[in-house]
C-alpha cells in the first residue's frame, strides 16, 4: 500500500472525509510519519489539479486543506441544507470585522469604533461559532479582555491569513450618497484598486 | 449575492411596505416609521455618514451647523414622539454642539497656532467607522463554510470490527420529530410518560407470553411494585387485547382468566 | 448550469456534501425537479463507474446513495479520526424510533409511518445489535412479527425504562398518511416541503 499511487489514493479519503482542514502534521500521521512533508505537499497539490473542474474543491487554508464545494454551488446547497446558518446581522459583522482588522482589541475598542455599546450577545456568538477568542489582557484597570480571531475563522472564510482578508479601503473624502449600491456590490474585489490604502492591511499583522 | 447591507444603502426605511428613499425634508415621519428609521442605523456615527453622504458633504471639512441641526432635528423628533433613543445619541448630540461652538470662538491670533482642528477627533472616528462598516459588508461577501460552501465529509466504512453508531435518546425524538415534520401530520397530542410505560409493559407481557405460552392473568400482575405499576399492566394487557395481540379466555364465572398470545392457537 | 456534464457534476458534489444518503426525491430536489428520474440514475450509474476503485466509493444503500471510504483504506482514515463515531442514517434512527415508541409493532405499522417500504436490512442491524428483539405475532393474514426494544437497548442509551425517553408529539394514528414523503432527501426537514415528490420516494429500493 505504500505505492506512491497508493499513497495519493489514502490522502484523497482521508480529505474526503475529514470535515476539518487536514495540515502536513495531519497527513504524516495518516503514514506513521514515513511519507516526508514534500513528498505530501506535492500529492496535494496533484489532487488540487486533479479536481480541477469539478463542482468540488480542494482549498487551501490557515489549519490546512479541505474539500468542499465551489461557491457557485450556493444555490444548490440552499436547497440540500435548507436550515443552514443565516446570514449576520450588520451589528455582528461590524463587531467582527472590527476584531478581525485591529486584533487584538477589548471591548472598549469596539465600542469606540462602533459608536454603540458593545452586546455581550454578540461577543458571545461570535465566541460560540468559534471565530474568536480571548488571547490576553490588556493591563489597564479592570483588565479587559483582548479579543482576537481564531484560525476557524479563517478556515470557514477560506482564508490561509489575515493577509488575505479583504483591504480595508481609503474613504474618499466626500461620500456620495447615489451610488452606494453599486460601492457595495463590488466591495469583495476592492483589492485591486489602486487606492486601496497599503497601510491599513499591514496593520492586521 | 445581495448583501443585508444592500439595502441599507438603498431606501432608508420601508413604511408600510413602501421603501423610504430619504428622510422627508419636513421631518415629519410618522410615529411608526420613526422607529423603523432609527433601526436602520447602527448608532450615531451610521446616522451622521448618513446625513453627511446625503447632502453630500466634504466629510474633511464638515459644516457643523447645517450637521448639527440636522441631527438635532432628528433627535429632537425621536424624543418628541417618546421614543426610546440610545444615549449613544444624545451623547453624540453634546458632542456636536460642542465642536460647533468651539469653532464659533474667535481664535487668539497667536496664542496657540497648532491648535487641532475641534472637527478632527469627530472625522477620524467617522472615517474608521466607515471603514470598518465598509470591511464588514466585504467579509459579509466572502464565501462562508457552513452557509455558502459546504465541508465534504464522506462517511467513514467501518470495517467488521468497527464501532457502532452511538445513538442517545435526543437522536430517536429527533427522528421522531423528523417523521411528524415529514408527514406534515396534526400534532394533536403527545407520547406521554404513562403510554409509553404502557407500551413498555405490552412488550413485556407479550415476552413473558412467548416463554410460557399461556398465563394466569394474576401472574402478569406485580402487587409488590405498586399501584401505578398494576394498572399500567392492566391497561397494557386491554391494549394488547384491543389490537388482537392476545386473548383472554375465562371458562366461567369466578374461573381462572388466562391470558395467551392470539397467534398461540393457530401457530 | 444545466449541461448534462454540469447536472452530473453537481450530483457528484451534492452526494459528496451530504451526510445521509440521497434517494431519488431528494436528488430531484435539487434541479427542481427538471432533471428526470431515468436521467438521474443513469448520471448516479456513471458517477459509480467513475469512483470505480477510487478512495471513496458510491454505494446504493436502501434509502439511496452515499459516498463513502472504501474498508481497505479505513484503517489509514481511522489513524486521523480514532474517535469519529459513525452515526446511523436517517432511515435507521427513525425505524428505530418508530420502535421504541410505538412498540409492539409490525413492519408494515413502520411502513405506514415513514411511508416507505422498510428495509429488512434495518431491522436486520438492529437486531444483531440486539437492540430490538421479536416478540410475538400479530394475529392478522400473515402473521407479521411484532418488534419491540430490548433491555440491551435501553442499557446502551443509558436508560432505565422506556418512560425515560424524551416525550414527544404523536404520529397521528390514522394511516395511511397521505403525502408519502420526501424521504431520501438529506437535510432532515426537507419534509416540511409541500412539493415533495409523493411516489419517488420509494422507487429506489
Amino acid at each position: 500500500m505504500q505505492h506512491p499511487a497508493d499513497t495519493k489514493r489514502i490522502l484523497e479519503a482521508a480529505l474526503l472525509a475529514s470535515q476539518e482542514p487536514l495540515g502536513i502534521a495531519g497527513l504524516k500521521q495518516l503514514f506513521d510519519g514515513e511519507v516526508s512533508a514534500e513528498t505530501l505537499r506535492r500529492l496535494v497539490d496533484e489532487l488540487r489539479e486533479d479536481w480541477n473542474g469539478r463542482a468540488v474543491e480542494l482549498v487551501s487554508l490557515a489549519s490546512g486543506w479541505r474539500f468542499q464545494t465551489r461557491p457557485e454551488l450556493q444555490p444548490y446547497v440552499e436547497k440540500l441544507f435548507p436550515d443552514k446558518p443565516p446570514r449576520y446581522s450588520r451589528a455582528v459583522m461590524e463587531t467582527l470585522a472590527i476584531i478581525a482588522y485591529r486584533q487584538p482589541v477589548t471591548r472598549g475598542d469596539i465600542e469606540d469604533i462602533r459608536g454603540v455599546v458593545a452586546s455581550a450577545q454578540i461577543i458571545q456568538s461570535l465566541e460560540n461559532r468559534g471565530w474568536i477568542d480571548v488571547v490576553g489582557h490588556r493591563d489597564t484597570p479592570g483588565r479587559p479582555e483582548l479579543l482576537a480571531t481564531t484560525k476557524k475563522f479563517l478556515d470557514d472564510l477560506g482564508l490561509r491569513s489575515l493577509q488575505e482578508l479583504p483591504p480595508l479601503e481609503e474613504i474618499a473624502k466626500t461620500l456620495p450618497l447615489e451610488p452606494a449600491p453599486a460601492e457595495t456590490a463590488a466591495a469583495p474585489d476592492t483589492g485591486t484598486r489602486a487606492d486601496a490604502q497599503p497601510a491599513a492591511a499591514a496593520t492586521n499583522g | 449575492m445581495t448583501s443585508a447591507f444592500a439595502d441599507r444603502s438603498a431606501p432608508v426605511a420601508r413604511i408600510y411596505g413602501e421603501p423610504l428613499a430619504e428622510m422627508p425634508h419636513d421631518l415629519y415621519i410618522p410615529p411608526d416609521a420613526l422607529e423603523v428609521f432609527l433601526e436602520a442605523f447602527e448608532g450615531p456615527l451610521d446616522l451622521l455618514l448618513y446625513l453627511i453622504r446625503k447632502e453630500n458633504l466634504d466629510i474633511l471639512d464638515i459644516p457643523m451647523a447645517p450637521l448639527t441641526r440636522q441631527y438635532l432635528e432628528y433627535v429632537e423628533t425621536m424624543r418628541s414622539k417618546n421614543l426610546e433613543l440610545a444615549a449613544e445619541y444624545l451623547v453624540m448630540a453634546a458632542m456636536l454642539m460642542e465642536i460647533k461652538s468651539r469653532l464659533l470662538l474667535p481664535r487668539p491670533p497667536s496664542a496657540e497656532p497648532q491648535e487641532e482642528d475641534p472637527r478632527a477627533e469627530l472625522v477620524r472616528r467617522l472615517l474608521e467607522y466607515e471603514r470598518i462598516r465598509k470591511a464588514a459588508a466585504a467579509l459579509d461577501e466572502l464565501p462562508q463554510a457552513g452557509r455558502d460552501v459546504i465541508a465534504i465529509s464522506v462517511w467513514i466504512e467501518s470495517t467488521a470490527a468497527g464501532r457502532m453508531p452511538g445513538v442517545r435518546p435526543q437522536d430517536l425524538a429527533d427522528a421522531w420529530r423528523g417523521l411528524l415534520h415529514r408527514a406534515r401530520l396534526a400534532v394533536h397530542h403527545r407520547v406521554t410518560r404513562e403510554e409509553l410505560s404502557v407500551r413498555e409493559h405490552m412488550s413485556g407481557i407479550l415476552r413473558a407470553l412467548r416463554e410460557r405460552r399461556v398465563l394466569e392473568f394474576r401472574e402478569l400482575f406485580e402487587p409488590q411494585r405498586g399501584v401505578a405499576v398494576l394498572v399500567v399492566t392492566f391497561l397494557a394487557l386491554l391494549e394488547l387485547a384491543r389490537e388482537l395481540l392476545i386473548e383472554i379466555t375465562q371458562a366461567g364465572s369466578f374461573a381462572p382468566i388466562y391470558v395467551k398470545l392470539a397467534d398461540a392457537a393457530s401457530g
